[in-house]
């Protein structure tokens, strides 16, 4: 009970301080001067119609190859953590077997789930979306494969090319821009072309295809990795 | 006029939005609720969809193409969830249902 | 509308702190956290949206001569965007620790689990 | 007149969701919430769509696009979970 | 048509503290997790309303399927192995 006490204690501290902030908050009536920038002159730089792309592949490039590896770590760590995992539980119950309506309505509908991924993220300098998102979808599809047959085996090994391809062209194309254009990750190595069409904005959709990819690998392998987790023998 | 149109198409759909949530609380049982949140809330989407779709031209494609989607996964996802329901027991009122031909055919199945 | 969506985020901030610091199964407080996750993404998405403007993406609808007066401010969004995704990464990773945790233990009750006490 | 058309379609929907939300909450078995998150969902398209034509951005559209596609995944991964697939 | 939007967002804000509460109150752990998913879900309305598609569509993507997902697979396996957390 001193616990919850206390656990209430603190919430109501921090809830002062929200409140504080919330009352003391008054909404800008315009941006400030780096959303400024942006705005202003986001469009002409890169050539890039969706801002948030050009934060994230250009300007804050950097961040966005730190976040990647974040989430590489991440996924490292899980499979490590799993792969000793192998051993489990003894009172396994049988599973229920999937209806049949499920198995063929996914394999009608993981690939157009596939392309809907590779839509949004050779798309994202145009439209919302982009490799992050794109990269759910595709893990997405993999995930309705799972479901439907929960012990069909996914190839490792093309996981993990795709993932250690696509991240090692993805710190290639950054060189790249480091040479010929104007730093690392520039994406003005490749010509601009016209605002909003598809093949424009340098090497944006370019990175942001590579992002995806190997952001659909990643979290793919955890979905993998996860239903692996049990290797007893199931009755057909 | 399209945009006319397209508006009492918008509204109807909203109805019959309106009609399914009503039937989510009326139906008496699981079973019915599935056929309620599944039939008539696609039904009121896909109205809804076209109305805006009527109202907008450029974007009829899109809409299309999310009404293309809804029709694909909203009844395989009813289905796996009726055969849960049904598995799991106490999905129908026994006064109600009468016939149970899954449960008929699992039997036949065992034997 | 933007007060309302931050007031209801810090709020959820909150409620998923409590939930996380008064459940005892291990589950359930990874399900308070991601509560907390996501009040914190509502604030940051509110903090940057000024009102009566509309989404950083220039279009027919917003060419971008006037891009300056009419989009909302990018830059939480982009933090935002990726910041979900690391979510979702840390979210799977305390996951596979508590699964872990089970193997070995055979529960996910925290207050078995008291190597750390002292 | 059209204005008070959306202004009516909106508020409808928005009924909907109510109703939805308190058979989520009321409920007694778990496949009734699951029916009303089922619900919720694809009555979220609608009022994305209802957004998007409000503010006139056609854009919007992609995340309704998105949300049809994805959004049942969750409702078969909880159908499965409760007849004991996983 | 602001007070439109201005209705919606009051009614996504309302249902998602609601929801917010249920999944930390109620007893058992499957209706709590489906709350969390509920919550994700309407928060990616809430981020269209605040003008971030963007952000509205990985939310999409993230909440609905692959959280779920994980959090459901990890329950079935321990459902399978012991009688604490598993009951509907």
């Amino acid at each position: 009970m001193i616990r919850r006490l206390f656990v209430v204690l603190l919430l109501a501290v921090l809830g002062g301080l929200f409140l504080a902030l919330q009352l003391g908050y008054v909404p800008d009536a315009q941006l400030n001067q780096t959303a400024a920038y942006y705005a202003e002159h986001g469009a002409g730089e890169l050539g890039a119609a969706n801002l948030v792309t050009a934060i994230i592949v250009t300007y804050r490039g950097l961040d966005t190859l730190g976040e990647v590896t974040v989430l590489f770590l991440a996924t490292t760590i899980i499979g490590l953590v799993l792969a000793t995992g192998r051993a489990t539980i003894s009172s396994e119950s049988r599973r229920t077997q999937v209806s049949e309506l499920l198995t063929t309505g996914s394999r009608l509908l993981a690939p157009p789930i596939m392309l809907l991924g590779v839509y949004v993220f050779i798309n994202g300098h145009l439209t919302p979306g982009g490799g992050f998102q794109g990269g759910a979808i595709l893990a997405s599809s993999a995930l309705l494969l799972l479901l439907a047959e929960p012990l069909r085996d996914f190839s490792h090994s093309l996981i993990a090319t795709v993932e250690a391809l696509s991240g090692s062209i993805y710190v290639l194309l950054g060189l790249f821009g480091l040479v010929f254009a104007g730093g690392f990750l520039d994406n003005r190595f490749l010509p601009l072309g016209t605002f909003g069409e598809l093949f424009s904005a340098g090497a944006i959709p370019l990175i942001y295809s590579l992002i995806g990819l190997k952001v659909g690998a990643e979290f793919s392998s955890v979905l993998v990795h996860l239903s692996a987790t049990d290797t007893t023998e199931e009755q057909p | 006029m399209p945009e006319l149109i397209g508006s009492l198409m918008l509204v109807g759909g909203a109805v019959f939005l309106l009609l399914g949530g009503v039937g989510l609380i009326r139906m008496p049982d699981v079973l019915n609720r599935i056929q309620a949140g599944a039939k008539a809330v696609t039904l009121g989407t896909l109205f809804t969809l076209i109305g805006i779709a009527l109202m907008r031209p450029e974007w009829a494609l899109k809409l299309v193409l999310i009404a293309l989607f809804i029709l694909f996964t909203n009844p395989l996802s009813a289905q796996v969830l009726a055969r849960a329901a049904h598995r799991l027991g106490g999905a129908t009122d026994a006064k109600l249902t009468t016939v149970d031909r899954l449960a008929e055919d699992t039997a036949k199945a065992q034997q | 509308m933007t007060t309302l969506a931050m007031t209801t985020g810090f709020v959820l901030i909150l409620i998923g702190l409590y939930g996380a610091l008064t459940n005892r199964n291990l589950l359930r407080m990874i399900v308070g956290f991601t509560i907390a996750d996501t009040g914190v993404h509502i604030v940051l998405v509110a903090v940057g949206a000024l009102p009566g403007r509309t989404a950083p993406i220039l279009d027919a609808a917003v060419p971008p001569a006037e891009a300056l007066a009419r989009i909302v401010d990018p830059i939480p969004q982009a933090l935002v965007l990726t910041a979900i995704v690391i979510g979702l990464g840390v979210t799977a990773l305390m996951l596979a620790y508590a699964y872990r945790l089970f193997v070995r233990r055979g529960t996910l009750d925290i207050a078995k689990m008291t190597e750390l006490k002292w | 007149m059209i204005d008070l058309l959306i202004l009516l379609a909106a508020l409808l929907v928005s009924v909907a969701f109510v109703l939805a939300l308190y058979r989520f909450f009321k409920g007694p078995s778990a496949a009734d919430r699951v029916v009303a998150f089922d619900t919720l969902t694809i009555v979220s398209i609608t009022g994305i769509a209802l957004i998007a034509l409000l503010n006139e951005r056609g854009i919007y559209l992609d995340v309704a696009l998105v949300y049809a596609l994805l959004s049942f995944l969750g409702v078969i991964t909880i159908a499965r979970y409760l007849e004991n697939g996983l | 048509m602001n007070a439109i939007l201005l209705l919606l967002t009051a009614l996504l804000c309302v249902a998602m503290l609601v929801t917010a509460v249920t999944a930390i109150m109620v007893n058992s752990t499957p209706i709590a997790i489906l709350a969390a998913g509920l919550i994700s879900l309407l928060a990616s309305v809430v981020f269209v309303l605040l003008a971030a598609p963007d952000v509205a569509m990985t939310e999409a993507a993230i909440g609905s399927g692959l959280t779920t997902f994980l959090f459901f697979f990890v329950l079935a396996r321990v459902r399978a192995g012991s009688e604490d957390g598993g009951e509907l």
